[in-house]
């Protein structure tokens, strides 16, 4: 069976490219998106997937937000956060908040897949150049 | 001891709000860059990506996606162009609606004329085919300052006399009036030529203001017409003779000002 | 009052060195944004619309040029995280290591290779034994945007070649075109060759860019080298002794000091 990914951010485009890699995986599959935290809430408190791609700044409800509420949850989903800046004081609060970790939207899609799994199966994941500044 | 004092706090603090000020510019164009710029190329990244483990299953898909990419690197371009400008031309340019152009060097005339018949305003040499927003914007707001501080420091009887001369390389702006110069109070609030020194400085150009010799106040800016780019129609000066004023400044600037240009490039009388 | 005299100019000599140094970093801010961001952007734009017209007849091209495109913005990406951090930090951050090291002459080949097979690129003569940071820094975005400029103003159909020559006291460069040249449209609001004026007279170099007298533009740009590297193992005077003495030689002091690198060996010796 394979992994279900859920994905949350408000630009479609990047819901789009990640997508397009997640669903070339065998072993992956896309379960549903969302443009705002809230949304993915809803959705995922109902129906939880394994690990869901967030992005921190959005409309409605942050990533910030989102992931408290999901990592609270009485069916948790993981969180893997997804951002452009890594200096950004907004991840270290998504971690915090109990995000299973954090990398850039650039990073390598093997490293992105990988970290995937990683999450799924219960690992932190940090991007490399963060863990420097940690 | 204690006067100086004073003016030592006066002098700290107005330089802390200054600087204040430019960080927050600072900081603002970071979240531009940030927020624009930097997520159209996380965009691109995954697109790019994306569209290339798709394309290994279903080849067709790939146009679709470099015409995403095409479309989102044209507009992050375009706000690039965008934020740049206002790096050159200052957070002031920010501020100037696009419908609003920012006044050119033709406007200073006009500008002069607007303050009343106590300014003489004149002009010499032939204006510059090319000359950049930002320093067409610098040679305005220089002299609007000035006749300002005329009209304000200057005394009810003070005359002034704005000259704008265009040389190859630069433009060099003279405004001098007869007040009352040194006798005018100061507040040391001001920061008319606070800015003008910025102004004047983030183009690579000199100035100098100051109280003159007999009476009255002078000021003096030269602006050097850095990049000259190619025009539509030919010219036989090569962009790299149009050099910066060397250290020998003003003088060394006058001996090459017999130079006869053609008429002004009608792109910048806007 | 004579004391607060004093005081008063000391102070306001102070806050305006700090001021111009405020507005010479947004300036140089500004160029890097431009050369780095636009550039990228200006190549993924024309690698997504080749591409498109490619993998219609080649669909297995497609992904080398997502490939490209993915490089191009993250490398850009990267690029723009450290200018961001100068924005947030002030320029006094770019002293930290983990910053990215400036491009050297040795990369020109490859970025020039990125851009396209339009391109030709052609080094002739010995790379020098040192070239200082900002020597390598200006020669590589002075091509670059060259490049830029082709890819935006010279038409879908113009070559150009690209010839760095290393005589023994400089390096010249030159960007050739055979595109639209004179015909090309300006919209006067573009920096890059006014930055290219900027980044090579401050090394006491000379540009001269313009369209050519058939057809197409050139840009042609020679930096003279300093006569030898600083040297860290003598006592500090010697880095001074190194520099040529006059006006050219000054500018490149600055402009080294300029930049927030320390000098590294052996790295440049490329
Ligand atoms: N034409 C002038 N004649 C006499 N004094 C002048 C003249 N121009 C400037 N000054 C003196 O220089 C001081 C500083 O000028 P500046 O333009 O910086 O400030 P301001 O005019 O007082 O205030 P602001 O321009 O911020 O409204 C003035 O207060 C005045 O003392
Ligand atoms: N290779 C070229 N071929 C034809 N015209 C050129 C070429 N390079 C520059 N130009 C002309 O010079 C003008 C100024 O170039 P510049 O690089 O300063 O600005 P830009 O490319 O228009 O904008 P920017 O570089 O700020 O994105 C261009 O608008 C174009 O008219
Ligand atoms: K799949
Ligand atoms: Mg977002
Ligand atoms: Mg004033
Ligand atoms: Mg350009």
């Amino acid at each position: 069976m394979s992994l279900k990914i859920y994905l949350c951010d408000d630009q479609a485009l990047v819901r789009g490219g990640f997508r397009m890699l997640i669903e070339a995986e065998d072993d992956l599959e896309v379960v549903g998106e969302a443009s705002n935290g809230q949304q993915a809430v809803r959705d995922l408190t109902r129906r939880p997937a394994d690990v869901v791609l967030m992005d921190i700044r959005m409309p409605v409800m942050d990533g910030v937000e989102a992931t408290r509420a999901l990592v609270e949850a009485d069916n948790p989903t993981k969180v893997l956060v997804l951002t452009t800046f890594d200096l950004d004081e907004y991840v270290f609060a998504a971690l915090r908040a109990g995000a299973s970790g954090f990398l850039l939207k650039d990073a390598r899609p093997d490293d992105l897949l990988s970290a995937i799994r990683d999450v799924a199966s219960g690992e932190a994941v940090v991007a490399p150049s963060a863990t420097r500044r940690l | 001891a204690s006067e100086a004092e004073r003016m030592r706090h006066a002098l700290a603090e107005r330089e802390h709000r200054a600087r204040t000020a430019e960080a927050n510019a600072r900081n603002q164009i970071a979240r531009e860059l940030h927020d624009i710029v930097a997520h159209s190329l996380s965009v691109i990244v995954v697109q790019a990506e994306g569209g290339r483990a798709l394309a290994e299953r279903k080849p067709d898909k790939a146009a679709d996606v470099l015409n995403t990419i095409a479309d989102t690197s044209r507009e992050a371009l375009d706000e690039m162009r965008r934020i740049v400008g206002v790096l050159r031309d200052g957070p002031e340019a920010a501020n100037q609606p696009d419908y609003l152009p920012a006044p050119t060097l033709a406007e200073i005339g006009e500008m002069v004329a607007r303050a009343g018949d106590r300014f003489r305003y004149d002009e010499q040499g032939t204006p510059p085919r090319y000359a950049s927003r930002a320093l067409q914007l610098t040679a305005y707001r220089v002299v609007q300052e000035a006749v300002t501080n005329v009209l304000k420091h200057g005394g009810p009887a003070a005359r002034a006399e704005v000259i704008v001369t265009y040389h190859s390389d630069a433009v060099e702006l003279s405004v001098i009036d007869d007040g009352h110069g040194a006798a005018a109070g100061n507040d040391l609030q001001g920061h008319g030529l606070q800015g003008m020194h910025e102004r004047v400085h983030a183009m690579g150009g000199r100035l100098v203001a100051r109280p003159r010799a007999g009476a009255g106040f002078a000021v003096h800016a030269v602006l050097p017409l850095a990049a000259q780019p190619p025009q539509p129609y030919r010219r036989p000066v090569a962009a790299a003779e149009a050099v910066e004023p060397g250290p020998a400044g003003l003088d060394a600037l006058r001996a090459t000002m017999a130079d006869p240009r053609p008429p002004a490039y009608p792109g910048n009388s806007r």
